[in-house]
């Protein structure tokens, strides 16, 4: 068999996903239907755009725990601004996106010429970011401009009535471009080259200073562009939103086979690990037995269960490699 | 002159790596830099391709004052290098290495086709014909080695720096690089050559350059100059040549073998094999890169765990499943790849030293300070360790001197079964020579040794018993007068040669 | 279909309890779906009881904004959403009912019993917020003010959040009467909940005051605790905010089902403020089983 | 112990800067007085209310020093305080209470360092199972309500006092102390850093890494324990939503403000334990300075920044290369002028 070795994490989410989707229709039938499958790209847009930002992060061998309260400061920024200004709300995103971005490559700049680690630069980031929306409005701020209602309003409807969304559609263009960066351009290059060792990839005339900033930037873009469709998802800016979202997509990246250390995944693999996560909430819902408790539980129990299956997927598989 | 470095200095904390260095470089020469473990060879190196800022001096190239301060910039001047320590990233394909920084591009994006197109024809140079789309870390590290040295040719325009480009290459290889370097040199490049093996050296070399404790000692050709003035040129002082002399025959013929492993193998890794070791003999693996030597090893000490095979003593069967029953069993072993496997970099040389002592007696056991310190010294003085305290951090050491701490770590531990996995890679003449001498002695006081290397004349040297690997085999057995370089060539290449050998 | 905020303290706890009960008795399955604090889980979650086909949705919202698109969908499928304890910024025509009490009236309430307890003295406050942001911490804020309006003889010296959680509250507390001469000059402190109460409580017992009494305490929820510090004197009054919504909410989706009586669109639960008259040993028995 | 002193100096510079600043803010910070049973004052409060984040940092220290994080500390907390709690309130007693919850923090650890060790988990994700799912299984406890007690006795771990310094600051001076003690007394501490720098050349070398990482983790579950019982101690009730939550964060950060790497290796546990002081130095000095709090995070988020810019390596090398340049400058100048 041909298939490359790099690529058996990536399958091994991909299988994965497809058997817990298998499982949970044999189940519920109801899960197979174009509503569900609509509602799963929906309700994860925003994360999975997130996701994408800190998948490249990751990829480096870095992590970043202030998209969360980006997002928050992010749909806060929208509506004070819609509220209290007469700009257009496209003016306002960008404008947006580029405070969040300028806030990630300050991050990332800091994370470099201090020679701080990510973790707790960006840990500090997080309480400025959050911090900074509470500033602006203690209250979540409704937002009322006639180009959200047809932001919101915007789908395609899908055979079965399942609704095809802009955020969903915008979701898969972010990993769509979020894997040609990382996986097409010399840029995606230097940041493997980060996450597999940053003296090596000095050596090898890795521009590292610059290659940190820009890919704190981009998650700070991409933070920035979650909190944009957050903020179109719910049609409100609130600084108590989208707390510990972080974890949620780390948890995301990590199930999608990126390697927590840096130097090996996939954005598409990305992609599936966020569809997991929301399958497990959706599969939840479904149940609709669990307690609070429980469903802290079981997230937690069936989060082990897919990180063991890819395991043991792995290791099977290299065990099959070292025999041949 | 091609490039010209004048009286440059570096400094480290507590170190003077580089005093006042000149060096010159002519376009269409091979200039060989050469010096003891710690000389600031690299040290040097590393300040020229923008890795390090030195501290004072200049550098030219082309009459044209330069100052990279990155890798990034030296490599846009045309200066493509191979470091020491292999620089590569395991995470990448062999192709995305190759071409790294330079990717071929179509509409702004990579092109995947191009770049594995253009990596293929770059190896097919070397004779060599992989999967270049799999990750580097795959292979071993002979073609790791050959990875980089295909990139750093390939970037360099004008200089082509090779520290240590040999230490884990057979021969074929080594001689497949030099007709490379000399394509290139007469190309009009200027080539800068590390190394050890003195031998290759004057193969290779139009000039010397010797460096002796961070000072330039003499610049020379290398046609003008004869082994034993450059060796003295190194050190400081003429090399006795003791540890040339054939080892005193082992002691251990009619014995009782000390420890005798039986059918001792690993499905995939390495057919099973028979190893008998008696008290006091050095046993020696020959065979080429990849040949399962060092799985040999690994096997022995448990790193590996064994699917068949035992091994026993005169008490009986010992247990070595894993690391710490095989010490407990009175066995050690120095990894062939000491930065990975071996040394705790940042831990002092110290802590280095009785770090595997310490574990043997397990945490609540404390080594005293004075006992440590004692210790330590003891083993720096006994080992020639250069480091300007016994509380520096390993890692801020020069290869050689890394590789010494690892040997202090286990003769600390005075095993009666010592397994070295090329333990003299990266180390100078002087530090060869008294590892063999060491080797002699302490096999004199009982310890048996098992001694793997790719240096043909160091298994001469030291070895009671060589035994050949071959694709993953133990296929022969040279004992006493019959270990000559071209017996164990011969056993190395020829699959008729094993029988001969064994009926020997 | 029911979508709870989470179980951030003991009276959400009580309310999940009621509401299970409550459908329970009634012959109704309940799905349930708890969003641990989170807006997008909720969302996602009544998406789900859309996709499913439920026929009635209950929702606790955690925020008061960005409902529309959500309940316009559940609106479109024809499901009747009735909203508990928690207000929302959409139209009023995308939901059935809110069943709640009034956040503003209740900090009013306390408010209003302090003026009236202090009289003409002086009387310093502090305050403990709830969770900054969220719309209990702002309302009771605002209602307490409203409460103590043109009462120049109580000043709010000191507000600071205690999370609504009694470990925070205790500890703010302390750092209170650090701030104001050990507590001396002090006169009463109002807490957003009662959790908050009953760990200050603690802080200003530990300080070797006298709760209820050096400094006089009134709090909002009227959970069975905060009932047993009033028996014992160590609180003085609380307002309470019924866990009970699903009663209300079941009993005006009944009555939707069998002939379409639209309810008014907001159904309030009483604000009945407790003091230590009454009875509150009596209050604590009776509530102490419900799942707080 | 000089060299202990020495590495933590910047750790107490800034500490003192930080008392500093709170005193600029509230005068009164730095006063104590003695009512007759006990020492009060802000400086008190300081010591007690940092025993939670302190207790944390010094398993937390030594997760990290294997180059590992954990971050279900919070949640073991609330498990702890929670078992604790139930404990007892159905009848255990002192010790049986305290013995629950302690063995509930040690199999909480248990679990983590049998992922990270054996199953081979990253520790951030190990660990964020165990943070996630391990506050449901603190609420399955307590049933979602704050569950009260009024043993005197337990009270005591958390607001009691001895010779009038609170309880929970002996505590955790005496934990910190005694781990101190244990790592540099014995090889432990050497072991650890070892296999935190390079676990495979470790593990040749005979130290058996997979035994050390998963004590470490059981010492983090049992320091998280401990936490937990002041806590519930504390208020006299087991709050599992709130207990420790979030927590780990200031845990980690007290790790790293005290000087230590993310990447293992090299520890301090005295570091730590000042940066945990920081850490409640600052908390406090916010509470008490009276600013709306909705400026907190900012506050916080902003000194933190700068204490991280004044500590980082590369400003240190600045500084000596800044201080060396003087002096060098200055040996011109007295050369040049005779
Ligand atoms: N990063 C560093 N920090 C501190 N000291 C260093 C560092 N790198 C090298 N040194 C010191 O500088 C000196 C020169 O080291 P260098 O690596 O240049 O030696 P070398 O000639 O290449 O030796 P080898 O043959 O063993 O590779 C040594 O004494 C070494 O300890
Ligand atoms: N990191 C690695 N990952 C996967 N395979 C490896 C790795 N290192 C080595 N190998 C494979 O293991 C085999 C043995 O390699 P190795 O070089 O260790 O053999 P050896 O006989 O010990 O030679 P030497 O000691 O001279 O290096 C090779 O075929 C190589 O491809
Ligand atoms: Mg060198
Ligand atoms: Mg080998």
């Amino acid at each position: 068999m041909s298939i490359n070795p790099r690529l058996y994490p990536l399958l091994a989410t991909i299988g994965i996903f497809l058997v817990g989707y298998l499982i949970s229709y044999l189940q519920f039938p109801a899960m197979l239907s174009t509503r569900v499958i609509g509602n799963l790209l929906t309700d994860n847009a925003y994360l999975g755009i997130v996701a994408v930002g800190m998948t490249i992060v990751i990829l480096s061998g870095g992590i970043d725990l202030s998209v969360g309260s980006v997002i928050a400061f992010s749909g806060v920024f929208i509506a004070v601004l819609l509220r209290d200004t007469s700009l257009h709300p496209l003016a306002v995103f960008a404008l947006l996106l580029i405070i969040t971005t300028v806030f990630g490559a300050a991050m990332g700049w800091l994370i470099h010429a201090l020679a701080m680690p990510a973790f707790i630069v960006t840990l500090a980031g997080m309480f400025l970011a959050r911090g900074v929306a509470y500033m602006m409005t203690i209250d979540s701020v409704a937002i009322s401009h006639p180009f959200y209602s047809m932001l919101t309003s915007a789908y395609w409807l899908m055979p079965g009535k399942g609704r095809l969304t802009l955020i969903g559609v915008l979701m898969l263009i972010s990993v769509l471009a979020g894997a040609i960066i990382a996986h097409r351009t010399r840029f995606g290059a230097a940041v493997f080259a980060l996450g597999g060792g940053e003296q090596t990839a000095r050596l090898m005339g890795v521009n590292v200073g610059r290659t940190t900033v820009l890919i704190y930037a981009f998650s700070g873009l991409m933070a920035g562009l979650s909190g944009i469709v957050f903020s179109i998802y719910t049609g409100s800016g609130y600084p108590l939103a989208t707390v510990g979202t972080e974890l949620t997509a780390i948890a995301a990246v990590v199930i999608g086979g990126t390697i927590l250390t840096g130097g090996a995944g996939y954005v598409i693999g990305t992609l599936f690990g966020v569809l997991t996560m929301g399958l497990i909430q959706t599969y939840i819902v479904f149940d609709g037995t669990l307690s609070s408790w429980w469903t802290k539980i079981v997230i937690g129990l069936l989060l082990l269960i897919f990180i063991l299956l890819q395991k043991g997927l792995l290791r099977l598989t290299a065990f099959g490699e070292a025999r041949t | 002159m091609l490039l010209s470095i004048r009286s440059l200095s570096k400094e480290f904390p507590g170190t003077k790596a580089l005093q006042g260095v000149d060096f010159d470089l002519a376009a269409g020469e091979v200039h060989a830099l050469l010096g003891e473990n710690g000389a600031g060879k690299s040290t040097l190196i590393k300040c020229l391709t923008g890795a390090y800022r030195r501290d004072a001096g200049e550098i030219l190239l082309d009459g044209a004052p330069i100052d990279p301060a990155s890798t990034a910039e030296a490599q846009a001047l045309g200066i493509g290098t191979v470091y020491q320590e292999v620089n590569l990233l395991p995470n990448l394909t062999v192709a995305q290495n190759l071409t790294f920084g330079r990717e071929p591009r179509r509409f702004g994006m990579v092109d995947r086709k191009a770049q594995s197109a253009k990596a293929r024809e770059l190896l097919a140079q070397y004779g060599i014909d992989i999967d270049v789309e799999r990750d580097l870390g795959a292979y071993s590290v002979a073609i790791r080695q050959i990875v980089a040295i295909a990139r750093a040719v390939e970037i360099s325009g004008k200089v082509l720096i090779l520290d240590e480009p040999t230490a884990s290459l057979d021969a074929a290889e080594v001689k497949m690089l030099f007709s490379i370097v000399r394509k290139l040199r007469e190309q009009g490049l200027g080539i800068i050559f590390v190394s050890h093996f003195l031998d290759q050296v004057f193969e290779l070399s139009d000039r010397l350059t010797v460096l002796r404790n961070g000072r330039k000692i003499v610049t020379e050709r290398t046609r003008d100059i004869d082994r034993l003035r450059l060796i003295s040129y190194m050190l400081g002082r003429e090399l006795e040549e003791t540890a040339r002399e054939q080892r005193t025959a082992s002691n251990s013929k009619d014995q009782k073998p000390m420890l005798r492993f039986e059918q001792l193998g690993c499905k995939g890794v390495i057919e099973p094999f028979n190893l008998e070791v008696g008290k006091g003999e050095v046993i020696g693996l020959a065979g080429l890169l990849g040949s399962g030597r060092t799985e040999t090893a690994e096997l022995i000490f448990g790193v590996r765990s064994a699917s068949t095979g035992a091994a026993e003593d005169d008490t009986g069967k010992i247990s070595h499943g894993n690391p710490r029953e095989a010490i407990a069993a009175g066995f050690g072993f120095t990894p062939e790849d000491r930065k990975v496997d071996g040394i705790v970099a940042e831990l002092s040389v110290r802590e280095n030293i009785i770090l595997a002592l310490q574990a043997r007696r397990g945490w609540a056991a404390p080594l005293s300070r004075a006992e440590q310190e004692r210790l330590a010294e003891h083993y720096i003085r006994l080992l020639d360790i250069r480091t300007s305290s016994a509380d520096k951090p390993v890692g801020e050491l020069s290869g050689g001197n890394q590789q010494k701490v690892v040997l202090a770590r286990w003769l600390a531990m005075n095993p009666r079964f010592l397994i070295l996995d090329e333990p003299t890679r990266g180390i100078d003449v002087g530090a060869h020579a008294e590892i063999l001498r060491l080797i002699n002695e302490i096999t004199r006081e009982g310890m048996a040794v098992l001694l793997i290397s790719s240096e043909l004349d160091e298994l001469v040297a030291a070895c009671d018993r060589v035994i050949v690997v071959r694709d993953r085999r133990h296929v022969a057995q040279l004992s006493g007068e019959r270990i000559t370089s071209e017996a164990i060539v011969h056993a190395i290449a020829q699959p008729g040669a094993a029988s001969h050998t064994e009926a020997a | 279909g029911f979508s709870q905020i989470g179980s951030e303290s003991g009276w959400r706890a009580a309310e999940t309890t009621l509401t299970k009960q409550q459908a329970e008795e009634r012959g109704y399955t309940l799905q349930f779906s708890d969003a641990q604090q989170r807006q997008e889980n909720q969302i996602a979650a009544i998406r789900s009881f859309v996709a499913q086909g439920v026929d009635a949705i209950l929702l606790a919202p955690v925020v008061a904004t960005g409902w529309d698109a959500v309940l316009q969908e559940a609106k479109e499928a024809e499901i009747p959403v009735v909203l508990l304890d928690r207000q929302v910024d959409s139209s009023d025509d995308l939901y059935l009912t809110a069943v709640g009490s009034d956040l503003v009236h209740e900090g009013k309430v306390a408010g209003e019993w302090l003026a009236k307890e202090v009289g003409d003295n002086k009387c310093r406050v502090v305050e403990l917020q709830g969770t900054t942001g969220s719309s209990p911490a702002i309302d009771r804020a605002k209602g307490f003010r409203d409460g103590i309006a043109g009462k120049a003889n109580i000043e709010i010296v000191r507000s600071q959040t205690g999370d609504f959680t009694r470990a925070l509250g205790k500890t703010v507390m302390e750092s209170f009467l650090q701030a104001e001469g050990g507590g001396k000059d002090i006169c009463a402190l109002y807490a957003h909940n009662d959790d908050m109460a009953i760990g200050a409580i603690q802080a200003i017992k530990e300080a070797g005051l006298k709760p209820g009494q050096d400094i006089k305490i009134v709090s909002i929820d009227a959970v069975p605790d905060i009932f047993q510090a009033m028996a014992a004197g160590e609180a003085n009054a609380t307002v309470e905010l019924t866990p009970n919504m699903a009663g209300p909410a079941f009993d005006a989706l009944e009555k939707f089902w069998k002939d379409g009586t639209v309810p008014p669109k907001f159904i309030q639960t009483e604000s009945k403020l407790y003091t230590q008259a009454d009875d509150p040993q009596g209050e604590y028995e009776r509530r102490k089983d419900l799942g707080y | 112990m000089g060299q202990t002193f020495r590495r933590i100096t910047p750790q107490l510079v800034t500490l003192a800067l930080v008392v500093l600043l709170v005193t600029v803010f509230f005068p009164n910070f730095l006063a104590v007085s003695f009512d007759g049973t006990r020492f009060v004052g802000p400086v008190v409060d300081v010591l007690k209310r940092s025993a939670p984040v302190a207790l944390l940092g010094v398993g937390m220290t030594l997760v990290i020093a294997t180059r590992g994080i954990d971050l279900s500390v919070g949640t073991v907390m609330a498990i702890s305080g929670a078992v604790a709690a139930w404990a007892i309130t159905s009848g255990y007693g002192l010790v049986g209470a305290v013995g629950l919850a302690i063995g509930a923090g040690l199999l909480a650890g248990l679990w983590n360092g049998c992922l990270v060790a054996i199953v081979g988990i990253q520790p951030i994700v190990a660990t964020l199972i165990l943070m996630t799912s391990g506050r449901g299984i603190a609420q399955l406890i307590t049933e979602g309500r704050i569950l009260t007690f009024s043993d005197p006795n337990l009270a005591f771990a958390g607001s009691g006092s001895v010779l009038g310094v609170p309880f929970p600051t002996i505590l955790w001076i005496a934990t910190a102390v005694v781990v101190a003690l244990l790592m540099r007394r014995t090889a432990l501490g050497m072991l650890i850093e070892a296999t935190g720098i390079n676990r495979a050349a470790s593990a040749l070398a005979g130290v058996n890494a997979t035994v050390l990482l998963i004590a470490v983790y059981m010492a983090s579950g049992f320091c998280a324990s401990l936490a937990g019982i002041v806590a519930t101690a504390d208020i006299r009730g087991a709050d599992a939503n709130n207990a420790g939550l979030w927590l780990e964060l200031d845990a980690i950060l007290a790790v790293v403000i005290g000087g230590n790497s993310l990447l293992g290796g090299r520890f301090s546990i005295a570091g730590t334990m000042i940066g945990a002081l920081i850490i409640q130095t600052i908390n406090t000095g916010i509470m008490l300075s009276g600013f709306p709090s909705e400026y907190n995070l900012v506050i916080k988020a902003v000194l933190v920044l700068i204490i991280l810019v004044l500590q980082s390596p590369n400003l240190a090398a600045d500084w000596l290369f800044l201080k060396s340049m003087l002096k060098a400058r200055r040996a011109n100048v007295r050369s040049e002028t005779p």
